[in-house]
């Protein structure tokens, strides 16, 4: 199986999410959290383009990382986000917040 | 009316994907009865917002009962899912611990320095749906409800 | 052993993509039970030879018991899946016309000037599986045994 | 959703069929097949690549192709054949006569 996510560091720090981010697979991204932000990286683009489904596992995870990044005084951009993830975080409201 | 899809599982993760799985492939059969058209059965395509709404609460639900309700003593899962003209049905026992769901306090507002990391689940599931309903048992059992 | 997946649907065409679909992750969790990792609930991937086995047999049976054995009268299907430590058991049920096996006649010898284009389903289904049994009824009941 | 094929006529006639090719989608097939046998053509490449799953509903309808395009005394040539197709045409001893 693939992993849930991609992490591409040129030209910029990108995280790729695919597939179904959820309750059996969010641990697996929070552990890529942690390593990404051992590098206190100035800027990253979360790519949600190839995210199918997410439920709320998945968005606390995404949630704490976006944290993480502000927290250590960088920029988080979410990109390309559709369908069913795209309805969950405007129900929650994150959809601004993430600027999405 | 054709009779409901019923689906037993353990009350697991493990069994996750499959009743997800069943219950985006009933929405698509409500959603899609237009332009009914036969579908890969290796993939289940949940891009109509009717299937998105379903398979969204059905996924934080499912969750809960393997999570909370199952987190001491395990058990099965029995979902009946039943395909109206226009509307689908999901209904599902278990025979976890019961909750109290008026406990369950409402998400507070959202914003930059106020996002949640929990407490979402219950949330998205109403949000989503027409109806949700609660009736602890055992065995405990959930109606939900969306209208197309 | 946990307790069986059960599903139960109309016994039409429209819910053969569902039921495939359940029998390919029940076989997913036999066949990758050691390389256990979590899924998309939205695709199923049969390429290990023992998905690939059940599968194309289920396929076949179940196209069967639509088409021939609720040819007049519908009904529904239920299914008994259990995943074992090294082998899968489905076990089938239909309300509709019996038949007998022992007519089915054996797939002649394939050549470019002989292919078939039919009764190639049991065939399929007994060469995919190490057993494959079948009970007239009503109901009538298929068992279906794959090892690992 | 996307027929279970797609047929291109350049630079040569070839039919990728994806998905899945069972008894529901075999029909839809089928009337391909009986649109491309109106130009008698000399020679078919069938790609199977994208081809996920088949059932025997599914192995009549490339049969019946098969045989209309010999008939008429053209060629066939079946490319990219995998995994659970690629299994039920070993089983049906069919791989060698469509030279798999
Ligand atoms: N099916 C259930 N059985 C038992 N308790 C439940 C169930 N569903 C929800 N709960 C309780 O309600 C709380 C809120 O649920 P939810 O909104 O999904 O958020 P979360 O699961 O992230 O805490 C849970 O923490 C749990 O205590
Ligand atoms: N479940 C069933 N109920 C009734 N008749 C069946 C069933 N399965 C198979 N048959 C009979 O056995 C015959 C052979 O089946 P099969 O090998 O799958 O080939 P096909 O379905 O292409 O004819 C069928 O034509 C049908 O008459």
């Amino acid at each position: 199986m693939l992993a849930p996510y991609e992490v591409t560091r040129s030209p910029h720090l990108t995280l790729a999410v695919r597939g179904s981010l959820d309750i059996n697979t969010a641990p697996a991204l929070a552990e890529e959290v942690d390593r990404i932000m051992a590098n206190r990286p100035p800027a990253i683009t979360v790519d949600l383009g190839a995210l199918e489904l997410i439920d709320s596992s998945g968005v606390a995870a995404l949630v704490k990382l976006y944290k993480a990044i502000r927290a250590a005084g960088g920029t988080i951009t979410f990109v390309n986000t559709r369908d069913q993830p795209l309805a969950i975080f405007k129900l929650l409201k994150m959809d601004r917040v993430f600027g999405i | 009316m054709t009779a409901p899809i019923r689906l037993s599982v353990p009350g697991t993760l493990a069994y996750r994907a499959v009743a997800v799985r069943v219950v985006a492939e009933a929405a698509r059969l409500v959603s899609s009865s237009k332009r009914r058209e036969p579908d890969n059965p290796l993939t289940v395509d949940v891009t109509d917002p009717f299937d998105t709404a379903v398979v969204s609460a059905f996924m934080e639900i499912f969750n809960n009962i393997a999570l909370h309700a199952y987190s001491a003593a395990t058990g099965t899962i029995e979902l009946a899912i039943t395909p109206g003209e226009r509307q689908l049905t999901i209904e599902i026992a278990d025979t976890g611990a019961p909750f109290d769901m008026t406990t369950v306090t409402p998400l507070p507002d959202v914003t930059a320095d106020a996002l949640p990391e929990g407490g979402m689940g219950i949330h998205i599931a109403t949000a989503m749906l027409d109806e949700v309903s609660y009736q602890p048992g055992p065995p405990n059992r959930w109606r939900l409800l969306k209208r197309s």
